[in-house]
């Protein structure tokens, strides 16, 4: 479990790095980027795994990787791709609830609260490692539910899904080895996408916020009105 | 026992696959869920229990498994039985694409495996992984019907669902890496954390219980994670709204209950049972107040089953041998009537169209049965005699007398506001009667209104009269779970 | 013996609920079979509670066991004797009276269900008041709530039926659950569910008793808890409003006196205030609201709430006698108020069979479409005529006794000590005199309107008498009204208790023998001639220039305006613009409607608007299920760092 | 059981006689207030008898009612009379004596007569039953106070124990509070009587007439019947109010010569109250009907007040 302490530095930084795209994912408007972002960020966790493996050389973490490459970095961004193409959609302008700014100061504010709250753990922990890495993983899960309510398009919330992934991903890499349900996860995760994905090319040819106007005389009957 | 459940699955799968009649893979469906019945009911009786299945013990079968599975196995029987009236008529509107019929089929019996698996599973993880395949399996079902509402309710289970399953992923883990740290070896099984929880550090069960159970709780709608059940239960087609509210919610409890089993040995058992009874309070608060002005049928009915998941939680939280064995018997009672009321619901889709309340029209004329199924179910939800769920209703409110009287007493306020919503919708739903009107009258074939039948005949048998060997199973439970 | 008996009543039962459902046709045979059978299991039942009732005793009978100690177990004592034979008494009227009164009800199928439903409203009445533990009798209190629920309901095709239903059926639950808080109270005490006296000094014993008198108070129809049952009673066919304002009603009560008999047998002082003050203002506001009434069947309805208002009055100077150790007169005021009970179950009962006939032969409810009735319909209009004579209080009928009996007590507050009691009492006292007096103006009205002078309408100058089965069975209570009064002094006497009573029956050999003396010397004595009415010389060709009631209950509405506040409402319009020339108007006169206006409505207002923001909040926008997501699992959080 | 009897008989035959002379004394006083010499005494006698003979018209709306209520009426009324004893009070019994019960008695007398006006459909009739029936409501708290304040006072319930403490001793030294009373019952007596403030027995005119509303339709022996109880009832009250105020004379044993004694005490102390009810009517003007409450208010107040003396004092 323990890596040698040269590591946690490399790994400290790719950190960070995936947070850094995660604001950015938080903030950036053209679907396209996006997709991008998203690929470049799996692909980091990629080599945060690579990097966990160099030390102790276990294959599992390397089977994660791969895993991990494949689905995350490969697969996944090309099947939305896909999808994005279908549905002619280059933008996802609007912001609701909270401005790309004070997105990423309740992103920070987030990270304090989940610092402090495993701070409670510290005398319990095996690794004092964790503190940091556990609550940065947790919070760009925060992250990912801030990207999925503060935009619209159903493609965005699918990348604000996978953020969350990434952060449990990441938070199941720092902590232990579970090879076989990790990659289950991602395996399940890949399902789950291809599901949503032809959710999309079936169904839907607009955003939540025409369906809404469509919702609108739901919604009234429901008492709600936004 | 698990290579059987396999190769029945597997084989009703391909049946399906190869079959042309839907009535026929209506049949295969049924033969696969009355399988479950027959082997929970086989076990009940014959199995020394608990029994474990393949080398590391990843599969196993005890009490609490078995009383779910044959509750589960039950609604399913009853819904599939169910199902072929509803599907015919489906496609006779064009809700349904005749091509996805098997489909349909086909993730019903995925549905009922991953159900029973997630059952057998004697390992959180796996209990994950069959619990996120209902999640996707189910949000199939729902989507399969042509209309844009579909797509967006199952948007909406997906996303939430999932959201908040990730964060039991991540309490899992905590609880993986902290037991290898404890324990030597890290492990996930029910049966080796219940033997060393003491192990355990208590505050790291606490946050893994904090984490595990965000996702359990979307799973079983627990407030403020409920949100997605309403929109997918009034969405869905009847048959797969009945093993949604029965089922699906259930096996969230029962992951809520396992988890909870463990970490109670802890020290930290204090704060995971107030949370539990925290939430529960919560949960049955908005539920009845959501009710109160709700027109739309199912999710009347979707959010009854949310306030009955708020009560189960409570007793669960309180956690006395008495409460957790009366809380056993209403999971049972509340689930056989949550899926009759979906059921007449669905029939009252059939009839009208729709699912809002200001469309109906002389439903007393026109489905007798239905209507009585109504008022039994609406009886039967509201834990009025003699119907089942009243006894459990009145133990576990005893139980919530012991703790607190202040919390008795808000129990008793939203149970009288959610009863006064079934009031509204009861009087609603038959005073609303047009001689004028020239409905055409919508023949409910036999088979769905066998199940319906059956549902109130058990639903009354149980009111007056808990078998023993019910009881015997869940004192066993009690016992399983060390409470 | 009592077994044989038991038996038979229960396979009696069975049959009278099951066989109108199984039997689908719509030939009367099944019902009258069924309510035959009812009949004899009653009969069966008298039998024994009779038994009990004479020799003083107590008998148990184990029904059936739902799990363990949870189980149906029924302890017939004297005072659940005499609830059931109130009940059975009342229940025979009714069912005789049904036997033709089913087949006029409107319904074509439907029939059946109300036969069987009214059966086993009965049943669930005999056997509450029969339990033994607060399991079964929760459990067979909701299936009487139930029950009775469908009764009401049964017309559910009227728009102010569902109504009815649904506000009868929320307040029936939420009486549940107070009795359902009271009873967890008392189990918690000592884990059992037995009825069984509280530990001396229990400290939940007002909590107790505050739930229990609430709950019950809610069923009795206590005021300001009163309001469904103006609602439900005009909504159900007669013979179940007969047993519901007659006997379910009563059933509230029994519950009340055996907690405060039972479970708390010491009570407290103000436990006796609080059920005076409760029973004083049920009973004026009670008859003060059945005066403006003009549907019969919601006039009725408020004299259950002024009857169960003495009832309590009752048990409030028990309470009081009993706290300040007067055994021998609160003694007297709980046999008052039993009796009294036993009496209102009666004539309240006489008085809706027979309301019920009138409105069936009249086709309205509405008192100022009827008179006249008691030309065509003789039978009918004296029944109801002993039965108003009865409620009124009027010697010597039973009605008199037990309020006689109350009034007893309460000429002897002087025994008291505190003054504060002795003024209250008398206070209380002065009420119910005026509440006595107001309820016999509130009978010459009905019976007056209904029955007395010349036909309002076609349908009242063209009724008919009703039918035997729906004479008899009125009858049968009527009998009992009159010889429950004269003999009541006997009565006791055989049960064992020597009130300071009138012996009523030399009043009424008196009364009787002077009113047959008269009538012997005056026979002959002169010419009668039949001649038109004197009426200033105008002619009396129709009802039009008759008194009407709301006439009639015009001074009391004048003199109580502070009660009814009546609202006068007026617009005119003009043919010229300086409205001088009035084309045409419209004037209302409206009473306000005190406990809807300012509880009710509130209440419902306020949980309406809450349950508004809940829908709001739940409105079906995913980015807002997310958001509740997100704060939710971030509080989890926070409070796990803070908590642990 | 003898002494009962005796009583029974006597004091139901003394009321009956008594009472037209009671009322022709009244009546005479008002002629002479008016200046006018007025009807002869016993001219009530005369005029019984007369209506017990005459023809009766019956109204053909009516039905039995009309033709049953005057003798439930008189029925009630000599009931009644066995519960306040004029002339003695038999020893040891509690078998009459009840207050509540003679109370009720004349409930029951005032129900039919109400439902009597209204048999006829006329709106005379209507009109009469709803104010009596409005104002007898109205007016029986005030009664029941009067009867729960000599309950306070004597300790007792009994009307026959009140009569017998009362004679026993000199009422007004031991309570002066009864003057209160008193007045409340005169007050109540008034009212119970149809006497001016409260209605004209005079006139027939819809404005003022209450009682004379109802027995409007009856005629021949129903009225005289009616006329009858009247004036018992009129004198019922009367014997509570002397009996109880000024019980000089009234004999408490069964002997000849004190029921003499206590006839001819009776009979003098009634007609000075008679002629104080006459002055009092003459002096006064009829109330409107709805300022009535308000006189009532009167006596239940005074009655209110002597119990709080009775019961701090």
């Amino acid at each position: 479990m323990m890596p040698p302490l040269a590591l946690p530095e490399i790994n400290k930084i790719l950190l960070v790095l995936i947070l850094f795209l995660a604001v950015l994912i938080i903030t950036v408007k053209d679907l396209l980027f996006l997709n991008f972002l998203y690929r470049i960020q799996s692909f980091f966790i990629v080599l945060v795994s690579l990097a966990l493996y160099a030390p102790d050389r276990k294959t599992s973490l390397l089977a994660v990787a791969s895993i991990t490459l494949l689905s995350k970095v490969i697969i996944i961004p090309s099947i939305i791709k896909n999808a994005q193409n279908k549905l002619k959609i280059k933008r996802d302008v609007e912001f609701h609830y909270l401005t790309p700014i004070s997105s990423i100061l309740v992103s920070i504010a987030v990270f304090f609260a989940v610092y402090l709250s495993f701070s409670r753990l510290i005398t319990e922990l095996p690794d004092k490692t964790f503190l940091i890495t556990g609550s940065l993983s947790v919070s760009l899960m925060f992250m990912g539910m801030i990207i999925i309510f503060t935009r619209q398009q159903t493609i965005t919330n699918i990348i604000g899904f996978l953020t969350i992934e990434n952060g449990v991903l990441l938070f199941s890499l720092f902590m232990a080895e579970l090879p076989l349900i990790v990659e289950v996860l991602i395996l399940l995760d890949l399902v789950m996408l291809i599901v949503l994905a032809s959710l999309l090319a079936f169904g839907i040819d607009s955003n939540i916020e025409e369906f809404h106007k469509k919702l609108q005389p739901l919604s009234k009957f429901l008492g709600g009105q936004k | 026992m698990m290579l059987l459940s396999i190769l029945v699955g597997v084989s009703a799968i391909l049946l399906i696959i190869f079959l042309r009649s839907n009535k026929s893979i209506n049949l295969v469906s049924l033969l696969h869920a009355l399988y479950y019945a027959g082997l929970s009911i086989y076990q009940m009786y014959a199995g020394s229990l608990p029994q474990y299945y393949l080398e590391n013990k990843y599969f196993f079968i005890d009490s609490l498994g078995i009383y779910e599975l044959l509750i589960a196995s039950v609604i399913f029987f009853l819904s599939i039985l169910y199902l072929e009236g509803y599907i015919k008529s489906l496609v006779e509107h064009e809700e349904l694409n005749p091509k996805f019929v098997k489909l349909f089929y086909i993730c019903m019996n995925l549905l009922l495996m991953s159900v029973a698996f997630s059952f057998f599973s004697n390992n959180l993880a796996l209990f994950w992984i069959f619990l996120e395949l209902t999640t996707i399996f189910s949000a199939i079902l729902i989507v399969i019907l042509n209309a844009v509402e579909n797509i967006y309710a199952a948007l909406k289970y997906l996303f939430i669902a999932s959201t908040c399953m990730l964060f039991s992923f991540v309490g899992l883990i905590l609880l993986y890496a902290f037991t290898k740290h404890n324990f030597g070896a890290g492990t996930l099984n029910w049966s080796e954390l219940m033997s060393s929880a003491s192990l355990i550090t208590p505050r790291i069960a606490a946050y893994s219980f904090m984490f595990i159970f965000i996702g359990f709780g979307a799973k079983a709608a627990i407030a403020p994670f409920h949100t997605w059940v309403p929109h997918a239960h009034s969405k869905a087609p009847s048959a797969v709204s009945a093993i949604l509210s029965a089922v699906i919610l259930n096996v969230g409890i029962y992951g809520i209950i396992r988890t909870f089993a463990v970490v109670r040995q802890t020290s930290s058992g204090q704060i995971a049972s107030n949370m539990l009874i925290i939430f529960g309070f919560f949960t049955l608060g908005i539920a009845s107040l959501s009710m109160l002005q709700q027109k739309n049928v199912k999710k009347l009915i979707a959010f009854s089953s949310i306030e009955h998941m708020g009560t189960i939680l409570i007793a669960i939280g309180l956690a006395t041998k008495a409460s957790v064995f009366w809380v056993l018997i209403y999971i049972m009672a509340s689930a056989l009537a949550k899926s009759l009321l979906f059921l007449c619901a669905g029939i009252a889709n059939r009839q009208y169209m729709s699912n809002d309340i200001d469309s109906v029209r002389n439903f007393i004329k026109l489905q007798p049965l239905a209507s009585v199924g109504i008022i039994v179910g609406v009886l039967a939800i509201s834990g009025l005699p003699p119907f089942a769920l009243f006894m459990p209703k009145l133990l576990v409110l005893i139980q919530i007398s012991k703790f607190s009287v202040l919390m008795l007493i808000i129990a008793l306020l939203s149970i009288l506001i959610s009863t006064g919503s079934f009031a509204l919708f009861f009087t609603k739903f038959f005073s609303s009667v047009d001689e004028a009107s020239s409905i055409h009258k919508y023949n409910t074939p036999a088979k769905m209104k066998a199940s319906i039948i059956i549902l109130i005949i058990l639903l009354a048998l149980l009111g007056i009269f808990l078998p023993d060997r019910l009881a015997d199973i869940a004192g066993n439970i009690v016992a399983e779970l060390k409470i | 013996m009592i077994e044989t008996n038991v038996f038979f009543a229960s396979i009696f039962f069975g049959i009278s609920i099951i066989l109108p459902v199984l039997v689908s046709i719509s030939r009367p045979i099944a019902r009258r079979i069924s309510m035959a059978c009812a009949g004899l299991g009653l009969l069966a039942l008298a039998d024994i509670s009779l038994r009990v009732m004479i020799t003083n005793s107590a008998m148990t009978l184990n029904l059936a066991s739902f799990y363990k100690e949870l189980s149906f177990e029924l302890l017939i004592d004297r005072l659940s004797a005499f609830f059931i034979l109130t009940i059975i008494l009342v229940s025979l009227a009714v069912l005789i009276y049904s036997f033709r009164y089913v087949e006029h009800l409107k319904k074509k199928h439907g029939k059946n269900i109300a036969v069987s439903l009214m059966n086993l409203f009965i049943v669930s009445m005999i056997l509450v008041v029969a339990s033994k533990n607060l399991i079964s009798f929760l459990f067979l209190w909701e299936l009487m709530s139930i029950s009775s629920f469908f009764l009401v309901y049964f017309d559910y095709e009227q728009k102010t039926t569902g109504k009815a239903g649904m506000f009868y059926i929320i307040m029936t639950q939420l009486s549940t659950l107070f009795l359902i808080a009271s009873f967890l109270l008392v189990y918690s005490s000592g884990n059992s569910f037995e009825i069984r006296q509280m530990p001396q000094n229990a400290p939940m014993a007002s909590v107790i008793f505050i739930l229990a008198f609430l709950g019950f108070g809610i069923k009795a129809g206590v005021i300001p808890f009163h309001k469904w049952l103006p609602y439900a009673h005009p909504a159900a066919p007669s013979n179940i409003s007969a047993l519901m304002s007659g006997l379910m009603i009563k059933v509230a009560i029994y519950g009340m006196i055996r907690i405060l008999l039972t479970v708390l047998p010491k009570p407290l002082l103000w436990w006796g205030v609080l059920i005076l003050l409760f029973g004083t203002l049920s009973a004026v506001l009670g008859v003060i609201y059945a005066l403006k009434e003009h549907d019969i069947k919601r006039l009725l309805a408020y004299h259950s709430i002024e009857n169960i208002g003495i009832i309590l009055i009752g048990l409030g100077l028990y309470v009081i006698f009993k706290a300040s150790h007067f055994e021998a007169l609160a003694f007297m005021a709980i046999a008052g108020s039993l009796f009294h009970t036993l009496n209102h179950a009666l004539f309240k009962s006489l008085l809706f069979l027979t309301s019920g006939s009138v409105v069936m032969a009249t086709e309205t409810k509405n008192i100022e479409d009827m008179g006249g009735l008691i030309k065509n319909m003789p039978a009918t209009a004296f029944l109801f005529l002993i039965g108003a004579v009865s409620i009124s209080a009027l010697p010597p009928f039973n009605g008199f006794v037990s309020e006689y009996m109350i009034f007893y007590v309460f000429f002897n507050t002087h025994v008291l000590i505190s003054p504060f009691l002795k003024i209250l009492l008398v206070a209380s006292a002065c009420i119910l005199a005026l509440t006595s007096a107001l309820a016999a103006a509130c009978f010459v009205k009905a019976f007056g309107t209904i029955f007395l002078g010349v036909p309002r309408s076609k349908h009242a100058s063209s009724a008919q008498e009703a039918s035997k089965s729906m004479i008899i069975g009125p009858a049968i209570i009527a009998i009992l009204c009159a010889l429950l009064g004269i003999f009541s002094f006997q009565i006791f006497s055989i049960l064992g208790f020597n009130f300071p009573i009138p012996n009523m029956m030399y009043i009424s050999i008196v009364l009787a023998g002077t009113y047959l003396i008269f009538f012997l010397l005056l026979y002959r004595a002169s010419k009668i001639r039949v001649y038109e009415t004197w009426s200033c010389g105008f002619p009396l060709s129709n009802g039009k220039t008759e008194y009407t009631a709301s006439g009639f209950s015009e001074p009391i509405v004048t003199i109580f305006r502070a009660i009814y506040k009546p609202k006068r409402n007026s617009t005119k319009e003009f043919y010229d613009d300086s409205n001088v020339i009035v084309s045409h108007g419209h004037a209302e006169m409206s009473l306000m409607k005190f406990f809807e206006e300012y509880l009710y409505a509130p209440v419902l207002k306020a949980v309406d608007f809450t349950s508004g923001i809940t829908a709001r909040l739940q409105a079906g926008y995913l980015d807002l299920y997310i958001v509740y997501v997100f704060l939710g699992s971030l509080a989890l959080l926070i409070a796990m760092g803070v908590l642990t | 059981m003898n002494e009962l009897l005796i009583y029974s008989v006597l004091n139901i035959l003394a009321v009956i006689l008594i009472s037209p002379f009671f009322m022709g004394v009244i009546k005479k006083i008002k002629a002479w207030c008016q200046g006018r010499e007025g009807q002869p005494l016993l001219q009530q006698y005369y005029n019984l008898i007369k209506l017990l003979r005459k023809e009766s018209v019956v109204s053909s709306t009516s039905s039995w009612i009309t033709r049953a209520t005057p003798y439930v009426n008189v029925a009630a009324l000599i009931t009644a009379a066995l519960f306040v004893p004029v002339l003695f009070v038999p020893s040891g019994s509690t078998l009459f004596g009840n207050l509540i019960l003679m109370l009720y008695l004349l409930a029951l007398a005032k129900f039919f007569m109400a439902l009597a006006g209204l048999d006829a459909g006329s709106t005379f009739g209507g009109m009469g039953s709803s104010r009596e029936m409005a104002f007898s409501a109205i007016l029986e708290p005030v009664i029941i106070i009067i009867f729960l304040a000599l309950a306070f006072m004597f300790k007792t319930p009994n009307l026959f124990e009140i009569f017998r403490q009362a004679s026993a001793v000199g009422i007004l030294y031991a309570k002066p509070l009864l003057i209160l009373l008193m007045v409340s019952l005169f007050i109540v007596l008034i009212a119970e009587t149809s006497r001016v403030p409260v209605d004209n027995p005079e006139t027939h005119l819809e404005l003022t007439m209450i009682h004379e509303g109802m027995v409007l339709e009856q005629s021949g022996k129903y009225l005289g019947m009616m006329e009858l109880s009247h004036a018992m009832k009129q004198t019922l009250l009367m014997a509570v109010l002397i009996n109880i105020l000024v019980p000089i004379g009234f004999s408490t044993a069964l002997s000849f010569y004190s029921i003499a004694i206590s006839f001819a005490a009776f009979m003098a102390k009634g007609t000075a109250l008679a002629a104080v009810i006459g002055i009092f009517e003459s002096s006064i003007a009829k109330l409107r009907l709805f300022r009535l409450p308000v006189m009532f208010m009167v006596a239940f107040f005074l009655a209110f007040l002597t119990i709080i003396l009775e019961v701090y004092g």
